[in-house]
């Protein structure tokens, strides 16, 4: 199979040697050149598109870390644009590595509070539900994506009618449900209540999350030939066993995005988690409760709650970096005759 | 035990009816091909023995057993996809294994079978490429591979070798009927190459528009088809065909007469036949004796010669005034198949007889067979 | 990994639960039962998140924390609506007697349901505004500010301004080392209707509701007096202050000290630039003052905040003269805690002047009772040490907030009115104009 | 009956009820597997829905344990629909005038709830639409280093919205950023973008598209991914330009997904708060959820706070619709 | 003129060589066949001259401009997919007006060249078809409307009719045929149909894992095969092959021997050579007459018969003791090719001749061919 390796490279390469440069001016020629091979016009643009991307995207967490690195007292004697404030590379020759820059941020964060517990708490909280939903929503996008039956329309409205609604539209009665004491839950949990448990953060926003996973998983499950399918359970799989064997793994790119979107939510979830613990680590209190710890009633550590959401940011970053592969997999390539 | 019956099998989708009440018994241990033009509902047909498709009305049975609503699975089936279908997120083991290790056969089973299926469809030495890295013909091979490698009551093959080379399609052509002996299971198997379809059966379901036309012996639909259709159908090239009329002498058409008594072949005088032969059973004047019985001889110019290597097809215009139609063989076109080193010309005036005992004639309106060879005449001739 | 803590548990921030061992042990030294542990939540960060959370909780009848660390700010509405525990009955006599003559009586306003007096929280400290200057500079500039004492003696606003003005002049103007010369909150927030503008309007005569005595209602039965000349004063100055005398709706007879930054700034952002050395004068609470001697630029000094008229000049009673904003903090107890009894005896070890002077001390927060602050040795109490004397000259000068259970709406309707008029998007007139029509429809 | 190998005892018994599912029909089928989806909704969805809605048929009541009062009807729904409700910004605040155009506006246009987030879903979904899908490209291409490109590109989403909104106001704090400034050079802001309601919206607009444009830039990506590439190599052949390809093969199949982004993007972006509420702040940029929360959290004027969010929900709906309309046109299910 | 070159090309996968150092020279106006065994690298032949894969050496022309490097659309080439690949998210008819559409003809020309490609590959009637409510006989036809819509320069068909029926593989192939007169292009045709490949093409050239083995007309190839490769590839059934050596009076194996003059054939005594004859040059002893030159009489006996309706295909095993291979014609098995009816049972004794004249001789060692047809006897048989 043909991929995107086109030819750009070579006739690039090809007719920048064969041209004539020397009674040209340089931006002439390179005009000249990029008419006459549109393809290297199409591929400075390509990487022109793409630093500019980068640059948009990066430049507020090269910022952030700039901030980080801003020793507390040094916030609004002069601006922080490209470093730190503080930053003097003079004190470098003085024998102070650190150039007037407080990296001890970083140490900080997690001295003054158990910032990792906070980390470990959402996600774990969030890895949970991000099975939960990629499971749930799974089985809910294959109905809706591959069946047919009466009733389909309005049950899928009825899914998305959920996301009509600001989260704080579920709160009042969520809050007095989830703080009822049921005795049944007596056993499993302390106090039969389920505040300070963690599955008051995963079910409601697992929940609120799953509309958007559904659809996702929808249109993926949908593009999936019906052949696969049809293989697969002649094979010996159940239609769930098709689904979870072939159409899943099949919608890599989308379940993988699913995924990743609904762990990125959950992780950062605060709305909830704030108000379902009692902020305390120990009691899974959300990784956002960790960063806004730098943020009293008066004085407010940006240093520390920019080091903190950069810390925060990595396990994200390297979720991304695993999932990335089964985003970009596209295996759907020649999978049947059509 | 694992006979298939389809009973009054109807499927319809919105605008299209893909299968129209068919009934069809295929034995345990049987090898039957369905055949037809494409389009006429033969992927239909082993989807819903599958059970991938539930049929809009009628019942199947599988070895006895009600399986109409019966998922797949649990239909003791494999089945080879026209479209292959390989998984593509898996490699050509894990392809072939899929079925073993759904049902958790021990890991040495599994490499025992993989390799033996493997070994059968020559895939040996690729067990760990992906399918978006083979060719054509190396899917299908998979496709087989993955059907084969599990012991099912019931085979379903629909064109498992249409992307093979000759050589492949002959070797996998006796592989297949090596493990239907061995295994003794039933196969239903959908071709469109006359020499699978003829080689391989037992017997043919020929199917048109949805309807079955003639399930018989391979030999049987070529020698005694049912009507028209099968008449035209079976066969590679395809029966002549001449429209014309009953006489009190026989057959006569613009261009021929073919004599017999009508009585003696049930015709009624003046009745609409379309008389078949085929091209094998046209013989040149000279050769007349490998007929069993010539009729008389006409007087023909050839048009175009195909030369094939091991034969040789003549296309001929029953008379020199016949417009030769480029869209397959019209009106007074005849086709004659020779040996490969036959000298003859295009556009030469040549003599042939048919086989009387090979013709057959149906009644044009109804398609239905009359009669399959003629009878030796009463009368002889002068 | 549920936790099977069964003591007192009191919802605090995050600095407070820091010191939870100290104020463990101290409260036994007060003679706290030694069985009963307390543990201090850290609560939410934001005093409004912290409100959204206590609501939640009480409306869900969730019978954790036993005790809830209330502002003053909006304490009041769970009074009025009996959500914590009425502690007239709880407490002791004693306990009772000591905070209702003894405590700050702001504070205790602020704690008692005004219907019927009843207590229901225990005022934790009090917070009071005042106004910090760089020492250094304005004795380099000339001014002798222990010797005119300006620690205890208020000036006007335009005394100030002049002094302000000149002092930055001094340092080269807004083109010099400072950018400003004096920083204030106007940011559209709770802080600029609860506070600033509250106490700014207030010295300038002013008053949201009439007489003080209407500060905590009843509601719908009290006058709404915004639309008044004090309130346009006060804006007029602020702009002066900002944009300079010339500039539309300003006080022709003030000077510019600062810049239009200042309707940006909440408490952090005007602290930024002071303790950065950057501003010259700062209206701060006492937070500022450890900070500054942590990490601050100078020397810091503090004196009270101007006054527009002389006190009894205002046409309402209570305004007029210096005023400070009192914010603070107090205990209430949860009524759906299994163990409101222990929770009322941690109260009671509370209301203990050891207790008080430990918090000050570990915390800076200042003590309710304000003859502990008085006795307070300045040299045990680290920063804070030497501006105990403006301390407690800004808690006898202090003016509580306008708190009922309307507050937290008219508070928003206040402060954006007021923020427009700041900015200039509308008059003085017209802002207060559409806010008196407003705080009329809500005390409906 | 088949000589296959059946699997022991214990997964037998699990496979019971899935075979028991197999033979059902295909709705019956459908409703089974979607009993796990509708139960969690259930609980947390639709039953705090009804509550919800029965709460903004009650009237508030702010001086009593109890939030609720008696039954008012539709009152609360007239008051916020005619400026009338207590909220400090108000949801709809339009007049009607003798003169042309008829109608005036109670407050500036940027200060109703209704119009601000209207004018930010349009101008921010918009843009992250363009940008997403550029994104996209490129992160579909194959070259050197584009897996630290992807995460780069991704990375902004994975930001908490507090954090987003902190360094935006940060960037724009007179104090600490430079954004100000530098704005304020190039002659687009005044002098203090953070109280000004214009450029607030503007800075917040910019920093959603910044964070989502990520959002859309992956489910966009996904759909790239899925797309048979033999379908290019066809179209390749018969003669379409990389603009061609684009046009009839990339973005009708890539519809569905894109569809699907920009809806949730939409219904996400009606309900924009956090992002406000960490940067500029809800009086200046009062968004409709804005609204809600404040009644809800500061005002605790719990019936009204029901009624926004109801109003909130038709408001989405009506967009909704013209979505869904674009979804089944473009084959999508439904 | 388009005229299509191929010099050194050569394309490697990881681990494969898919085609090897290839050239070919297309002439304008020839229909050329590439076939080959499944996995030789056909396909990806086509795709290097589509330009949907770049060669890894060598360069391409086209109509004398070398296009090695410009993309497909400036190449003046359709193609036929083997996967077929249709557009899921169209119906028939924007499938096939695509390229069209691309090239903004205007709608009425559009429509004329739809409904005219649609009528020659029989799809009238199905234009609102979506590719997934087809069958694949009907894809397929999809897939061949949309490269015939079109008149490229070169048309490149990688199986176009591998999901047809005998009765429209015979039409689309007379349709293809005249397409190709009436537009006069260059066709690049891949097909492991032996009736197409002979019929079709002006030339074959044969491949082998990627490397060209004959590139010559239809008959030449069956005739004239340069090599065993050949030799057994083209033609089916298979040519038999029998091992052995020349000795001073011929050939001998453990089974046969035929005699010739060697020195006249050009082989040395001693050498090791194959000895090849195809299936219908086979002929029972009493029916010797129709070999041009027959040999010797071999008594061999009967093993399986194929009946294929227009012909009987007969295994023979050259001695009782040999074992019958199932893995196709093994050492000492023989395939002959009789007319239907002839009269013969399994496992019957009976006495076969070759043809003298369509004897070929191949060196066992390099394959290569050594002679094709044995010379008449300079000494007369007693
Ligand atoms: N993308 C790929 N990566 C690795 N190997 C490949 C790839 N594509 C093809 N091949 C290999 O290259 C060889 C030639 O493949 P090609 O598709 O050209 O065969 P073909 O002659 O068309 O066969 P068929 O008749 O089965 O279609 C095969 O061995 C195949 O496995
Ligand atoms: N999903 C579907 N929706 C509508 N019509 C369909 C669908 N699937 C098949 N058909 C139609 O049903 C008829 C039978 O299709 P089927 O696939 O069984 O044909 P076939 O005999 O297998 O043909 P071929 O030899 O071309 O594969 C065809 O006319 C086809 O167009
Ligand atoms: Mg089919
Ligand atoms: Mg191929």
């Amino acid at each position: 199979m043909s991929t995107e390796d086109e030819h750009p490279d070579l006739a690039a390469q090809q007719t920048a040697t064969d041209e004539p440069e020397i009674d040209r001016g340089l931006i002439e020629g390179w005009a000249a050149r990029m008419i006459s091979n549109p393809d290297r016009a199409y591929k400075i643009a390509f990487y022109t598109f793409t630093i500019a991307f980068l640059v948009t995207t990066l430049f507020p967490f090269y910022w952030l870390f700039m901030l980080a690195l801003t020793p507390s007292g040094q916030f609004g004697r002069d601006s922080i644009i490209l470093t730190p404030g503080g930053f003097d590379p003079s004190l470098l020759a003085e024998g102070d590595l650190t150039m007037g820059t407080n990296p001890g941020a970083f140490i900080d964060i997690f001295t003054t509070v158990p910032f990792h517990r906070f980390v470990f708490n959402s996600f774990l909280i969030a890895t949970i539900g991000t099975v939960l939903v990629l499971f749930v929503a799974s089985l809910a996008g294959y109905v809706f994506g591959r069946l047919q039956f009466r009733g389909k329309t309005p049950l899928l409205l009825t899914v998305l009618i959920v996301s009509f609604f600001p989260p704080a539209a579920f709160f009042v009665p969520l809050n007095r449900l989830f703080n009822r004491n049921f005795d049944v839950l007596a056993p499993i949990i302390a106090d039969g209540s389920l505040y300070n448990h963690p599955s008051s953060i995963i079910i409601p926003v697992s929940a609120l999350y799953l509309p958007l996973a559904i659809f996702i998983l929808m249109v993926f499950y949908a593009q999936i030939p019906d052949g696969l399918e049809d293989a697969a359970r002649v094979e010996g799989t159940t239609r769930l066993g098709a689904l979870f064997r072939v159409i899943v793994p099949l919608s890599a790119p989308g379940v993988a995005t699913a995924g990743v979107l609904s762990f990125i939510t959950i992780y950062n979830e605060y709305f909830f988690s704030s108000l379902m613990t009692d902020g305390r680590p120990e009691n899974w209190a959300p990784m956002l409760e960790g960063v806004l710890r730098f943020q009293g009633q008066y004085e407010t550590l940006f240093n520390l709650m920019a080091a903190s959401s950069i810390v925060a940011v990595l396990p994200i970053a390297i979720l991304v970096i695993v999932a990335q592969e089964k985003i970009v997999s596209g295996l759907t390539q020649g999978a049947v005759k059509e | 035990m694992a006979n298939v019956k389809l009973e009054n099998i109807t499927k319809r989708y919105e605008d299209v009816t893909a299968v129209d009440n068919m009934n069809l018994d295929v034995e345990h241990g049987e090898f039957i091909t369905l055949v037809g033009p494409s389009g006429c509902g033969k992927s239909t047909t082993m989807e819903t023995i599958a059970g991938l498709t539930l049929p809009t009305e009628g019942t199947i049975e599988i070895g006895g057993r009600d399986v109409t609503n019966l998922p797949p699975k649990d239909r003791g089936i494999s089945m080879v996809f026209q479209n292959i279908a390989l998984f593509p997120h898996m490699d050509v083991y894990d392809n072939i294994s899929f079925g073993l290790r759904l049902r958790k056969y021990d890991q040495e089973e599994v490499d025992r079978r993989v390799e033996e299926a493997a070994d059968i469809v020559q895939l040996e030495g690729m067990m760990d490429r992906m399918p978006s890295e083979m060719s054509g013909g190396q899917r299908q091979r998979v496709a087989i591979a993955r059907a084969i490698v599990r012991d099912p009551d019931v085979f379903l093959m629909d064109e498992p070798l249409a992307n093979l080379d000759a050589e492949l399609k002959v070797h996998m052509r006796t592989q297949l009927q090596r493990l239907h002996k061995k295994l003794d299971t039933t196969i239903i198997y959908v071709t469109h190459d006359q020499a699978q379809a003829m080689t391989m059966s037992n017997r043919i379901a020929v199917i048109d528009a949805g309807e079955l036309q003639q399930v018989a012996a391979p030999l049987e639909c070529y020698n005694n088809p049912n009507n028209l259709f099968v008449a035209g159908f079976i066969g590679s090239p395809a029966m002549n065909f001449e429209n014309g009329e009953i006489t009190e002498d026989g057959f006569t058409s613009k261009h021929i007469t073919v004599d017999f008594d009508p009585a003696a072949h049930g015709v009624d005088v003046g009745q609409q036949v379309t008389l078949g032969v085929r091209p094998e059973d046209v013989h040149l004047e000279r050769d007349q004796s490998s007929a069993a019985a010539a009729t008389r001889t006409f007087n023909v110019v050839t048009d175009v010669l195909e030369p094939m290597g091991d034969e040789l097809f003549v296309y001929l215009l029953m008379a020199r005034d016949v417009e030769a139609s480029a869209e397959g063989r019209g009106e007074g076109q005849l086709l004659m198949n020779l040996g490969p080193d036959e000298d003859i010309d295009e556009d030469q005036d040549i003599s042939v007889v048919f086989d009387r005992e090979k013709i057959h004639l149906f009644d044009t309106n109804t398609g239905d067979a009359i009669v399959h060879g003629l009878q030796p005449k009463s009368v002889p001739e002068p | 990994l549920g936790d099977d803590f069964d003591g007192i548990e009191i919802s605090a921030d995050d600095q407070i639960a820091d010191v939870e061992d100290v104020i463990q042990e101290s409260l036994w030294d007060a003679g706290l039962d030694e069985d009963i542990e307390i543990r201090i939540l850290p609560g939410d960060f934001e005093t409004d998140s912290r409100l959204a959370d206590y609501q939640s909780a009480l409306d869900a009848g969730r019978g954790s924390p036993d005790i809830f660390m209330m502002d003053s700010g909006w304490a009041m509405p769970f009074i009025i609506r009996e959500q914590v525990l009425n502690l007239e009955n709880e407490l002791s006599d004693d306990t009772l007697d000591y905070v209702k003559n003894d405590y700050l009586p702001a504070t205790v306003d602020t704690a008692s349901d005004p219907e019927t007096g009843d207590l229901h929280g225990l005022p934790f400290f009090p917070d009071y505004p005042m106004m910090n200057y760089r020492k250094d500079l304005v004795e380099e500039a000339g001014y002798d500010p222990e010797g005119e004492d300006w620690s205890t003696t208020p000036m006007s606003w335009q005394e100030f301004a002049e002094v302000v003005e000149d002092v930055w002049e001094y340092h080269g103007g807004p083109d010099g080392d400072y950018d400003y010369g004096f920083t204030t909150q106007a940011q559209a927030y709770e802080g600029l209707s609860c506070c600033t503008f509250n106490e700014t309007m207030t010295s300038f005569g002013g008053a949201y509701f009439g007489d003080h005595e209407n500060l905590f209602g009843p509601t719908g039965d009290r006058p709404v007096t915004v639309d008044d000349e004090p309130m346009y004063e006060t804006i007029r100055m602020m702009r002066s202050f900002m944009y300079g005398p010339d500039a539309d709706d300003a006080h022709p007879d003030y000077p510019q000290i600062s810049n239009s930054d200042l309707v940006e700034f909440g408490e952090e952002e005007a602290r930024g630039p002071f303790t950065g050395g950057n501003a010259i004068f700062m209206r701060n609470w006492p937070y500022i003052i450890p900070i500054h001697a942590d990490e601050g630029e100078g020397e810091i000094g503090t004196m009270p905040l101007p006054y527009g008229v002389e006190e009894g000049e205002s046409e309402y009673e209570g305004a007029g003269g210096p005023s400070h904003a009192l914010g603070g903090w107090m205990l209430t107890v949860n009524p759906n805690s299994d163990a409101t009894d222990d929770a009322v005896q941690v109260l009671e070890a509370f209301a203990n002047e050891s207790v008080m002077l430990t918090v000050f001390e570990e915390q800076g927060n200042l003590p309710p009772d304000p003859e502990v602050l008085a006795n307070a040795d300045p040299d045990a109490v680290g920063a804070m040490g030497p501006h105990l004397d403006t301390l407690a000259f800004v808690g006898e000068n202090s003016v509580p907030r306008p708190v009922t259970d309307l507050w937290p709406e008219q508070s928003s309707l206040i402060y954006q009115e007021v923020h427009d008029a700041y900015t200039g998007e509308k008059t003085p007139e017209d802002a207060m104009a559409d806010l008196q029509g407003q705080l009329e429809d809500s005390e409906q | 009956m088949s000589t296959e190998q059946q699997s022991d005892e214990g997964s037998r018994l699990l496979m019971r009820p899935l075979n028991w599912l197999e033979t059902q029909t295909e709705a019956v089928y459908a409703y089974f597997l979607l009993a796990p989806a509708f139960a969690l909704l259930g609980v947390v969805a639709f039953y705090p829905l009804i509550q919800t809605f029965r709460f903004s048929l009650l009237e508030d009541q702010t001086a009593a344990a109890e939030a609720f009062g008696g039954f008012v009807g539709l009152d609360n729904y007239i008051a916020v629909l005619t400026g009338n409700a207590r909220v400090p910004r108000q949801f709809i605040d339009i007049t009607t005038t003798s003169g042309f155009p008829f109608l005036e506006m109670g407050s500036p246009f940027l200060r109703q709830a209704l119009f601000v987030t209207l004018a930010f879903v349009i101008i921010s979904v918009f843009f992250e639409t363009l940008i997403g899908f550029g994104q996209a490209l490129v992160l579909d291409k194959d070259f050197k280093g584009n897996r630290w490109v992807r995460v780069a590109v991704i990375i902004p989403w994975a930001v908490p919205i507090v954090i987003q909104g902190m360094i935006f106001f940060l960037i724009f704090n007179p104090n600490v950023g430079f954004g100000s400034d530098l704005m304020q050079g190039l002659g687009l802001f005044g002098s203090n973008p953070l109280a000004n309601t214009r450029d607030s919206f503007i800075i917040v607009t910019v920093a959603d598209i910044w964070k989502t444009a990520a959002f859309m830039a992956l489910l966009i990506l996904a759909g790239l991914q899925s797309i048979d590439r033999s379908l290019y190599d066809v179209a390749k052949v018969s003669g379409a330009t990389p603009w061609q390809r684009f046009k009839y093969i990339t973005l009708p199949l890539v519809a569905p997904a894109l569809i699907v982004a920009m809806l949730f993007r939409t219904m996400d972006a009606m309900r924009i708060y956090g992002l406000i509420d960490s940067s500029v702040g809800c009086s200046t940029v009062p968004s409709m959820t804005c609204l809600v929360i404040i009644s809800l959290d500061q005002t605790r004027r719990w019936a009204t706070a029901s009624t926004v969010a109801f109003l909130t929900a038709v408001v989405i709906a009506l967009f909704v619709l013209v979505y869904l309309i674009f979804l089944r046109d473009s084959g999508g299910e439904l």
